[in-house]
């Protein structure tokens, strides 16, 4: 029995090597490449800027060691790595406005890190204490989605709402808004995805699906989800999609940057692929020497979104040793405050489990609340008694 | 007051609601100028515009998810389903997101959505356009479920569901769309969303359905008071949470219950009905809960649906067996 | 409250005037039109073929008018009408070979035909005594499926099937096999129809998805699903798509035959997006009047699918009066013999609904069968005592 | 004899198939070189290849909708969906289409697609992994629900259930993955797929459980014991159709009835066995079934599963209530 597969109806799914569709900015080596498409949305970004996004990435990658460490520690009972992936959520998280509302996927600590939400809150739901221990509203950072796919129809939804407030198209960098859902490679292939593509198409809402394209779904290669590249499955729904270097901070930020003007401007969904690499395992459960070779990382090792953004600042004269020791240092109090807060998260009291199922409590529910409770003080009551 | 039937009062219902809060949105397929397959929402997007009255893409996980959104963003998404066999689409969307929402955030996130649902037989349709999948609902922690069973009802429920802050599963009987009742718009409701109702007092049997087997029940009430039998008659309104008092006070007072829905008999409704029951009413039970439901088998073709759905006789049949006991 | 819907990104969904993108064969006053690509696809076509084409058009009309007046008589519950389909259904139903498979809607009543499904079979699911009568293992053609979408799915996964009997890409004309899925423009916004694209795409499946774009979803409009051509969709996913004239049966010959030979072949999945026009109701239980305008009644008029082949065939001498008169006299043969059909498919028995729930009937379910039994011999009964 | 453990003993009963019948296809996410994420496929594609050990798209309701169509063209697919809380996606072809093919083609087709699922908590994991959806299959007629408890019933009644012309939904207990047991290969099954088993004989009250909770159910029957109380402990393995007749003379004998699962209360499979129970033992039960089950809330978080989940001694007090009544 063997199967005809053919030939592939279009070109393969990876760019080749010198993709030019590819956006990149900055190479591996750290050199600035020109674009003249993109350069005019990055000519504010000063060397200052460029410091910046070098902290965050340090940062970002830093709670993510520190979360593995955590969780080999046995104080977290699993932790989705970003490893790989800091360029990508650190150029797209800096894209973003105060206003506008982010739905990420459960990898995403990097765009926590650059919304502001406080990255102790991120361990909650790997530890086990809460399913997301930060107010959303807070800082539009949503929930994290497990669900692989769903959040990008709540993020078309919301984007719906962004036109029905009038914060779209008005001109005012305040008002108009954006939206940004993330979601990774084989999320592609669920329908949840190409059905929020079809109502931000029609609705011309305005958000932004970020992909980032690591390569890998659990053990699944690429090719197991598309056969041609994942940015241009936006046209077949009438928006634009481009190809982004996820592991270049610099054209990350200005590719997103112009998708997110786009949707504010009432210009509609852009589709970015965020072309990157899992450097890690899927999650701290998982084993990668079963379905990937050692090679592979080697090769992706030399991209890595840290050490361009170094070899950029070192070039340019931009940053000195010690803004580099500076931030490792910050990055050492960062991972010392996320081991503190995380020991300190408090476990959930027992009969929390019935808090917030509803705004109100109902009346079995307080039935079966109370039950527990009793049950419970029979054994405090025994306890006493022995 | 006005005459209305249980269709055109949902879509009075629906009206108020969105007179008396802009956020209030229509969605679907086919609500805007068709105003739904049964004219639920007749005359909205005319009067609301295109914005608030929705035609959405043919996709139910679209609808719900996007609804889910436009619910964060501070609007109260009301949703159509077509038609009852046409919701599975949605379940991931329903089950996994709208119904978790407000728990996993720690009740910092709340979902106000209404998801209408017309649902069941008796209208000689083809196949997945007669189902009752309100037991998946209701076995799902985070919804409330609710079934209308008349024009008064349906009037006053749409607005407390809209007017909810959690989500809300409304299930509509298609059959009884066309049933006729006298709504008094300028009133209140009389009952919360969440109570049941006796509609007909009795003392030899308690009988509980929903939706479209209310009236199907009162009408063996009446075919059983000529034999001078008394049925009590129980319209439980809410599926989700139950109203449980007044089902035990009734059992307790007539000692046999018999439970009615047009759902698949295992798992349907009544086994928690009848479960709930005699663990709360065990010493006062003559018989054992008895169950008078659809079969267990797909919704079948038109022409035999007939003998798939409980219907009078059958209502009688039950409350025969229960009082043979 | 206003929506900024701003520009669509792309074009409109609907073909200009005279689109070199929409492949047409034969024109609407009947003259054939030469195409460089397609040609070749129909250079067998006889005058007999032609005839015999009219002749399907012709007959599938009438089952459907036939079908529409049983329901108004009472005879059927319901009825989906192809009025105005005949040219997509009967052009990509002579494409197939005797071993490709059929994933039908509800609405594919001229492929029925094509296949050789008897009619009269097909009102059994919309008078309510069967779910579809017919064997789906006789001519390869499924059961209709409600369920908007669903069938796609299900024809990629036989399409897998055949791949694994080793029966594509072999060169044995009647050995590879391809399946074709039909579905509408309303469907293409569902995810399982997306699903059914990347399935087929990475599994390079002989799968052809047959679009009939009727414009119409119930009462939407295509613009509510798509803002630009549903044939693009198909690159997105790595994947050819055309668009045909869907009331040109030569053109949807042509067509159909290319992507079920690619199919056959081992080249993969291809999406036709036949454009035509719903001239009636979605079903009989619909009112067009409250949602679209006459005019456009008028304007599709004139590209009716039977006139232009007649106009063909009269202006070639291909046909006479005689050859017209025959068919319309086969046609009222026909529906005479469908009304027969329709008035003589036996009610089912009660106690069937508890038939073919499984394989074997469980306990439970023979309890509730012999329940339902004595439920009704306690009538039976009484109505022999009284 | 080989000593197994419950995943292992699912792994050898797919292969047995799969070297049976070459038409019995393994497909669903990360099944191939990883072997799944619970290595319940480990191996299987290395040694049958990348055509019937099939890692396919990341999407659920393609898995299942291919499946069919696998199904229709001759094959035998076993869809694996990763956890639990992922079938959702997957409802509408489960309910709509793969429960009801047999039936609306009027027996001419079949549909021998297996759908195993990884159910169940406590196993410390984030939220939709800890699942316990078997009720809304229950409630669907047309499907062959089953949940294996052990090694042994892992190895064979997988291999039943693919030989089975019935799509069959085949529920693994996750945290029962690395149970062991002595599993005869070459034996047979000694029992029909669809037949429950008194796990433990005895005579104070009936324990029904079904996988994960069987162990559960057998622990506290061991500490029941110790007090010199004798609990029988019947396993159901099948969810759809229930074993009765087992449940009937067992609950006839002990008069007391408690049913455990991990799934909410409302509606999860206890208030089927407690309706039934009651229906057909009515006389006999000198108290209302007990049901100890998930509470009927979203699934908590891991640290505070515990108190969510029926354990020994909650199943124990579940008892004592049955005799004190
Ligand atoms: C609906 C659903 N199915 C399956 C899973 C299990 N699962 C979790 S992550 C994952 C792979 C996701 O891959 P991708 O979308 O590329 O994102 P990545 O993990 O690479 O960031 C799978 C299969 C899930 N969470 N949700
Ligand atoms: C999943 C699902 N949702 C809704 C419906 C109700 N419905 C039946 S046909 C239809 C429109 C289908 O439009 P299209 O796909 O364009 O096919 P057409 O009817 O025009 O041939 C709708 C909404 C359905 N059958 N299935
Ligand atoms: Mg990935
Ligand atoms: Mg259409």
């Amino acid at each position: 029995m063997t199967v005809e597969t053919g030939t592939p109806a279009a070109g393969d799914a990876r760019p080749a090597g010198d993709d030019p569709e590819l956006v990149q900015l900055l190479t591996p080596e750290g050199e600035r490449r020109p674009n003249a498409e993109y350069d005019p949305l990055v000519a504010d970004v000063t060397d200052d800027d460029v410091r910046g996004f070098y902290r965050d990435l340090v940062l970002a990658r830093r709670i993510d060691t520190e979360a593995v460490a955590l969780q080999r520690h046995g104080e977290l009972g699993l932790w989705a790595s970003l490893l790989g992936q800091e360029g990508a959520q650190v150029g797209s998280g800096r894209a973003l406005r105060r206003q506008d509302h982010v739905f990420p996927t459960y990898r995403e600590h990097g765009v926590a890190w650059c919304r502001g939400v406080e990255p102790g809150l991120l361990l909650g739901l790997f530890r086990g204490v809460d399913q997301g221990g930060w107010d959303p509203l807070e800082q539009n950072f949503h929930l994290y989605t497990i669900v692989v796919g769903a959040q990008t129809l709540h993020a078309t939804g919301y984007a719906m709402g962004i036109q029905r407030d009038g914060a779209v198209g008005t001109g005012d960098p305040d008002r108009d808004t954006a939206v940004i859902a993330y979601f990774g490679d084989g999320a592609s292939s669920q329908g949840d995805v190409n059905e929020a593509f079809i109502w931000a198409a029609v609705n011309n809402a305005p958000v932004v699906f970020f992909c980032q394209n690591n390569q890998w779904a659990i053990s699944e290669p690429l090719e197991r989800q598309t056969r041609v590249p994942l940015y241009r499955r936006a046209a077949g729904f009438g928006f634009p999609g481009v190809r982004v270097d996820g592991n270049d901070v610099l054209a990350c930020l200005a590719v997103t940057r112009a998708a997110l003007q786009r949707a504010r401007d009432g210009e509609g969904p852009t589709l970015v692929e965020a072309y990157t690499y899992r450097m890690g395992a899927h999650t701290t459960t998982d084993d990668p020497t079963r379905y990937r070779l050692a090679a592979d990382l080697e090769h992706w090792k030399l991209k890595d979104p840290i050490e361009r953004v170094k070899a950029y600042l070192t070039r340019s004269g931009g940053a000195d040793h010690q803004f580099f020791d500076a931030v490792d240092a910050e990055a050492e109090r960062l991972a010392d405050h996320l081991r503190t807060f995380c020991r300190e998260l408090p476990d959930p009291a027992p009969t929390s489990i019935f808090d917030h199922v509803y705004v109100e409590p109902t009346p079995p529910l307080v039935e079966q609340r109370d039950e527990l409770a009793a049950y419970l003080e029979s054994f405090a009551a025994e306890e006493v008694r022995s | 007051m006005t005459t209305m039937a249980l269709g055109k009062a949902i879509n009075a219902g629906l009206r108020r609601a969105m007179e008396r809060d802009a956020h209030v949105l229509v969605m679907g397929e086919d609500v805007g100028k068709l105003g739904g397959v049964f004219r639920v929402t007749d005359g909205l997007q005319k009067d609301f515009g295109e914005d608030r009255v929705i035609d959405t893409p043919l996709a139910e996980s679209g609808i719900v998810g996007t609804a889910v959104g436009l619910a964060l963003r501070g609007y109260r998404p009301v949703c159509e389903i077509q038609f009852d066999g046409f919701i599975f689409p949605a379940t991931d969307q329903i089950i996994s997101q709208v119904a978790k929402m407000h728990f996993r955030s720690g009740g910092r996130l709340r979902l106000p959505v209404v998801i209408r649902v017309p649902f069941g037989g008796g209208i000689g349709a083809v196949e997945h356009h007669s189902e009752s999948p309100e037991a998946y609902f209701v076995h799902t922690p985070g919804l409330k479920v609710v079934a209308v069973s008349n024009p008064v009802d349906a009037y006053w429920m749409i607005q407390q569901a809209i007017e909810l802050d959690d989500p809300v599963l409304f299930f509509e009987p298609k059959r009884r769309y066309w049933d006729k009742a006298e709504v008094d718009e300028d009133g209140s409701a009389d009952l919360s969303l969440a109570a049941a109702r006796v509609v007909q007092a009795g003392t030899d049997a308690t009988v509980v359905a929903y939706g479209p087997m209310v009236r199907t029940c009162l009408d063996a009430a009446a075919a059983a008071g000529d034999e001078s039998r008394s049925l009590e008659v129980i319209d439980l309104r809410s599926l989700s949470p139950l109203d449980l008092p007044i089902l035990y006070e009734s059992v307790r007072k007539t000692g046999r219950c018999i439970v009615v829905h047009e759902a698949p008999r295992t798992l349907g409704g009544g086994a928690e009905v009848a479960a709930r029951v005699t663990e709360e009413c065990f010493y006062s039970l003559e018989a054992p809960v008895i169950r008078v439901t659809g079969f267990d088998t797909p919704y079948p073709p038109a022409r035999v649906e007939e003998e798939y759905l409980p219907d009078l006789d059958r209502v009688l049949d039950g409350v025969d067996r229960a009082l043979a006991y």
